[in-house]
Formats: structure tokens, C-alpha cells, sequence
């Protein structure tokens, strides 16, 4: 059965705790007819494997170069999303929040986690951390300055509390020196932290003849 | 509640830590808490706000100490005792039990949570409002660093699920919701961080009129 | 700073326990703890003040899950070694080290933190005041329940030792101090028990007129 | 050496973390002359012998018996407490708070757990505990409830948070009944809860004849 295949780094050792625990909570739950195993591996194999930020990606990605998308992305960016297929649990009303020049998007959820999942997988263990969810409403420069992210001191800082069922997709500025690039070659610049607000796209490797770093 | 999930504003929790190239799960026990969760709410006994409320409910301490999928798991195992889900009289397999062919289906389907909402709207893009001073025993999506403060609506969502009353059984209770934006220093004062500012979705009863 | 000491109405901690017949200390290890801090305390390397910061810098997780002497054993160890009290260099024996002979009398004394301030009075009892919305990263002695709501000065007690000054090596600076009362609805809004008002003693600094 | 008769209630048992963890703490202090074992004595022992709830209650039962010194303790509680003896540490500023049939005082500190030693002694578990700490100043009526005490719904409820170094004893109400007993009587009467505000001084236990209870 695949569910018991958890990872056991150390064949010789004994199992921790927790995979103890959870196994014997889900041994009940299997034998009580509350869950099917094989469904515990659907679900599973979608998040690990099918559903990741590589779908935001796109959808910045065509938003840089589809201004009817990226205008309906600021009107209905579920319904937007959704044409491209990434729509369900965790994404059922989307916004869709666009940096400018003058103002930068941080996304955090304070009281527990919340994500858009359809467009960016699982969240990341810092996402739900203490640190970031206490300090991202109070003091999102110092946090964004653990990033590695410096902006210029005149940015505006936007902070979207995720505190409702709506979630919020960062839409970065297109990076300079892109202006030859495909919308697969720029999904391929949109990383996870661009579209939550505490990174920006990667600037792209090759820069063509003639335009300025 | 102002539990232990209330955590925007609070400090002492020290840097945060990205991990460079972060695995979707640290443990497959972690990849297991995810999937028995969805599969059991699948079953209809609690629904998300219930599922938060649990979470927000454990004792601060265990809360503090525990990683997010430990408090998720804490969570199940309480839902599960208080619906008596595990009781021997209970039937065996339960009617609503998730399939594993059904999992797509449902994951992409996710939950539709908005409500139509007969009465006209409060509130309109541009008014200054309060949220309000409230501190209910029971479960709330108002956090406290907002409470008492003057922001204003910045758009209009139509009506969603009351969290307030959807996580304590007292049915869906539809409001309006609004996005309501604070500037850094009305929530933070002298302390606040310049060019700041922070927004918070709202159902309409969190909200005053100032 | 807004640590977890800070707990004026968080919620979830369950009942209040009293045990009947409590005994002064619970372990051995407990009036150790009482003695080691109040005998290192004596030395001079810190003050009441940087005490209380210590233990509420201590991670919230840590802090939650500590019994009351172990939060006071961990920020005695860590006070230790910030000052470098344990380093080789360290001169043997202190030179301060408090004597059995002189622990009366230094209990008896106590501290004065009361100091004149030359400045009259900001407030005078019956002025209405708005607790000021602050969040420093430092100590600080307003709780985070008040700030931002308007109480009544009760009265006013002279000048005493700043904390948050007095914490961070940044000198006595003695402000007056008020016992500023608020009414229960001004600071829980509708879900205050009837009949309640809370005070908190409060220094200039931390008030403002309304 | 007295310090080192930690109790070991199982001397066959190894000792526990904690007692380990101090007894390290202190031999390395002691071994850098930051502290002397018999200080630390000292300490304890006026602490668990000397000073304690015993001290408030002979205040609380002059200030009962005597109106002067109810006036100097309200105008004065400092001068007038250390008149009788009880000065010092935790005790440097004090305020005495008078209940009436009006309004309950209680007495709490939200922030870590400020309390009047030389007249109560140290304080118990429950007055440190965050479910006291974080209600108190909530809540006071249901926490009282915990306590077995049920205000009057009329009363009024006073709650001193002991943010600074003014240091509360609450003067509760002369119970009925007491009319002809001296102060060393009364003084038994008068609990720790009772000087806190978690509980009233207890009914005498004899009440004088033609005196309805």
C-alpha cells in the first residue's frame, strides 16, 4: 500500500513520533471506512507533483505579454486564472494585485496560512512561520530585507492580510531586458517569492546586444 | 478568539528563514497530515472555519511549539474526538467517504464561499471605517492589530460565509466582504515603518462607520 | 515590545487553577532559582527592568511552555552570559557578591525607583488621556490591550524610573507616572463585562491629551 | 553546605532536568565568587519562613480596628505598612485599595508578576499563570466564578494592572459579624485571596450570640 511507503531515511532506526502518531490516527481512520487510503495518495501526489507555483508563473508570464489577459486579470482574476486551468481549492476567488514603480505587494496570511494553492502549490514553511506572519503587517521592510530584497526607499509597501476566502496573487514588474523573451522564456523568471511579494523576477541570464544591464 | 494564531503585530519570533530549493514536504508524515485532512473534511462533519477554529484552540503553548503540520494534525484529532468519528457505534465505511477517483474532481472544484446578499451594501469604495473593538470568545477573522483602527473601503466583494458563525454551527450568516486598507501609521503610530500601508479582508459587521 | 508577556486578553489559556494549600515553592530547584536571582541581581550588572526584558525576550515558544522560575532560570542564564559573568578573565570572587550577613537588610531596603522631576505635572487627575499607540522593539511597560484607548488620569505619583529606558542602559530618565483608568467597554468594546474599569500606571510619555 | 539539600523526594531517583540545570548554574557561580551558598540561604528562608500573606492580614486588621490608621494606610500605604514592620523588596511603593459595597478591587499584573512581598509573600502559581494574567483584565467576574466568588451583579469591578512599581494590597470589607473581636482575630479572618481580590476574608466561625449570621 502506498501509504505506507513514508520516508524512512534510516531503515534501522525507529520511526519519530509524529510519523508514529499520524500513522496510527490514519490506521484508524482507514479502518473506520473515514478515508481511503489511495485518495490520501491523490491528494497528496497533486500537491507534491501537479499543482506548484510553475502555474503562477504562467500566468505572470502571460500577463506581461497578453495585455487583454492582464486586463482581465485586474477585473476577474479567478475567471482568468481559471481559463487556464489552474482554478479549485484554496484559489476560488482570486485577486490578482500588480506592483508598480511606486507601490510593491507583500501577501501575508496573519491568523493561520492561507495561500492561493491553484497557482502556488503548498506555501513554504517560512510563509507560515510565526516570524513571517507576525512581522509581515508591522515591519515589511526589515522582512523583505532577509530576502536579500532592498527596495528604494520611495516604494510604497502594500500588505494584503489574507483574512477572508479571497486569494492574492503578486503580479511582479516585468523585468528590464526583456522585451525579446516569450512568455515561456519569462515564466521561467517568476519565481515563487515574486508572486508573494518578498522577491522580485530573476533578471534574465542573457541580456540582448546593445540593451543596458 | 485572540489565541495564539492572532499573530500579526507580535514580535520575539526573530528572523525569518527561507530555505534555499524547500521540498513541498520536510517529512512523509507531513504529506500524510495534508491528505487525511482534505480527505476528512471531505466527510462533512466540519467545514473551514471549524477546521480554523480547532487549530486556534489548542492551548497557546502547544500552539507555539508545535510545527504547522503537528497543529493541523492536533486539529484533526480533536475534530474527529468531538464529532465521534472513531466511536465503535459509528458506521462503518462512513456514506461520504472520498475516493480516491473522486480527488481530482473535488480539488478543482474547491468550495464556492461567496453568498448573495439581498440588503444593499453598507458601505462603498472610499468611506472611512472603523473596524470595530471586538473580542468574541468564539472564532473571528478580525485580527487585533486592526481593531479600533480608521481605514478605508477599497472595493466591495460581494457577499461571503460569515466565519463567525459558519465555525460554531450557526449557519452560513452571509455578509458583505470589503477590503479594507489602514495606513501603516494608524496601526502602528510612531512605530510604524514609512509608506506603509495594510489591508485586511472584512465582513461588514466587523465594520463601523466613522 | 509586543513579546509574550504581554498577555491582557489573550485567550486560550483555560481556567484559572488555585491550588489549595499551595506551598511557597513547588521544587527545591525553585528557591535556588528565587535566591540565584535575587543574589546575582545584586552584583549590579543589570536592573529590575533589564530583568523583565530578559524573560520576555525569551522566544514564545520557549516562554509559553516554561513554568514561571524556569522563564526566571533562562534569563538569568542569559544575562550571565551577556555581561560574561561565568568568562575566565572574570575577576574571583565579585566584588560585589552579596554576603548571608547583608541579605536582610538589603531585602529590607529594597530599591527607591521613585526620582524627582523638576518638569510639573502634563496631567492632572480627571484629564482624559489617550494611552499612546506605540509598538517599540524594546521594553516597554504600557500593555498592548490599552494602547490607542482614552482612559481618565486617577492620579498622579511623582516621578519614577523610565523602563524603557531604564532596560537598555539608557540611563533613569524618571518621568511622572499616573494611574490612568479605563472603562471596560472603552477597551473590549461589546464584549466587556458590565460594571468592570481597568487601570494601568502609566508614565508621561506613554499618555496623550485627548 | 545547606544549598546543596535540594529535596529528593526519591533519593534512589535521578534528580529531575531542572534541579540538575540550577544546581550546574549555581556551582559555576558560587565557583566564580558571583554568589555565596549562604546567601542564597538566606534569601529562601525569608522568603518561605519570614514574609508572607500573614504580614498583609495584621495590616488589613488594624486598618479595620483602627481609622487613623485606615487613613494614614489610604493616604500613605508605604509609610503606614512599614510602620508595622513590613518593608523592602517588591514593597517599595505601595498603594492599599479599599473594597465598598460599590465597587471589588483585584489586583493583577499582566505583564510578568508584580506583587506586594513584604505583606504577601511571594505569589502562588496561579497569580503568574497566563490564564490569570491575560483575564484578569478581561474577564474578572468569570475568573472570580473559578474562585467560588459571585459578586452582587451591582458591584462594581476595579482591576488594578500593576504595570509600574506601585505595588497593591486590597483592603477588602469587615465582614459582618466581627464586631467584637480584636485584631489578632480579625487577622486570621483575612485570606491572601482576600488581599488580592480572588476572594473575601472568611466568615467568623463563631458568631456572637443575637448576631443574625
Amino acid at each position: 500500500m502506498p501509504h505506507d511507503h513514508h520516508d524512512h531515511p534510516h531503515h534501522d532506526a525507529p520511526p519519530d513520533p509524529m510519523t508514529e502518531r499520524v500513522r496510527r490516527l490514519e490506521a484508524a481512520m482507514v479502518a473506520k471506512g473515514l478515508v481511503d487510503p489511495a485518495a490520501i495518495d491523490a491528494i497528496i501526489e497533486t500537491y507534491a507533483e501537479k499543482v506548484g507555483p510553475k502555474n503562477g508563473a504562467a500566468v505572470v508570464a502571460r500577463a506581461w505579454t497578453d495585455p487583454d489577459f492582464a486586463d482581465w486579470l485586474r477585473r476577474d482574476a479567478t475567471a482568468a486564472i481559471a481559463s487556464m486551468g489552474y482554478a479549485g481549492r484554496q484559489g476560488e476567488h482570486m485577486q490578482a494585485v500588480f506592483n508598480t514603480p511606486r507601490e510593491h505587494n507583500l501577501v501575508v496570511c496573519t491568523l493561520c496560512s492561507c495561500y492561493p494553492w491553484p497557482v502556488l502549490g503548498l506555501p513554504p514553511v517560512w510563509y507560515k512561520s510565526p516570524a513571517y506572519r507576525s512581522r509581515a503587517v508591522l515591519e515589511p521592510r526589515s522582512v523583505l530585507a532577509e530576502f536579500g530584497l532592498e527596495l528604494p526607499p520611495g516604494t510604497r509597501i502594500r500588505v494584503w492580510d489574507s483574512t477572508a476566502e479571497l486569494r492574492y496573487l503578486v503580479v511582479p514588474m516585468r523585468p528590464e531586458g526583456t522585451e525579446g523573451m516569450d512568455a515561456g522564456a519569462l515564466a521561467a523568471l517568476v519565481t515563487r517569492e515574486a508572486m508573494i511579494g518578498t522577491g522580485l523576477p530573476k533578471v534574465p541570464k542573457r541580456v540582448p546586444a546593445g540593451v543596458p544591464s | 478568539m485572540n489565541g495564539p494564531q492572532d499573530l500579526g503585530g507580535a514580535m520575539g519570533f526573530g528572523p525569518v528563514r527561507p530555505e534555499a530549493d524547500e521540498p513541498v514536504f520536510h517529512a512523509g508524515w507531513e504529506a500524510r497530515v495534508l491528505g487525511l485532512t482534505l480527505a476528512a473534511g471531505a466527510l462533512g462533519h466540519w467545514n473551514i472555519d471549524a477546521s480554523r477554529h480547532a487549530r486556534e484552540s489548542l492551548p497557546p503553548a502547544v500552539y507555539h511549539a508545535s510545527s504547522y503540520y503537528e497543529i493541523w494534525l492536533r486539529a484533526l484529532e480533536a475534530l474527529i474526538e468531538r464529532q465521534g468519528l472513531l466511536r465503535p457505534d459509528a458506521p462503518v465505511p462512513h456514506p461520504r467517504r472520498l475516493s480516491a477517483a473522486a480527488v481530482p474532481a473535488a480539488i478543482a472544484a474547491g468550495t464556492d464561499y461567496a453568498r448573495p446578499v439581498a440588503a444593499p451594501p453598507r458601505f462603498r469604495r472610499g468611506d472611512r471605517v472603523r473596524a470595530r473593538n471586538i473580542h468574541p470568545r468564539g472564532h473571528t477573522r478580525l485580527p487585533r492589530y486592526v481593531r479600533g483602527h480608521v481605514g478605508r473601503i477599497e472595493a466591495e466583494h460581494g457577499g461571503f460565509i460569515l466565519p463567525d458563525a459558519h465555525a460554531h454551527g450557526r449557519g452560513e450568516a452571509p455578509e458583505r466582504l470589503y477590503t479594507v486598507v489602514f495606513d501603516g501609521a494608524e496601526l502602528w503610530g510612531p512605530d510604524a515603518e514609512p509608506g506603509l500601508s495594510v489591508s485586511v479582508d472584512a465582513w461588514e459587521s466587523y465594520l463601523e462607520p466613522v
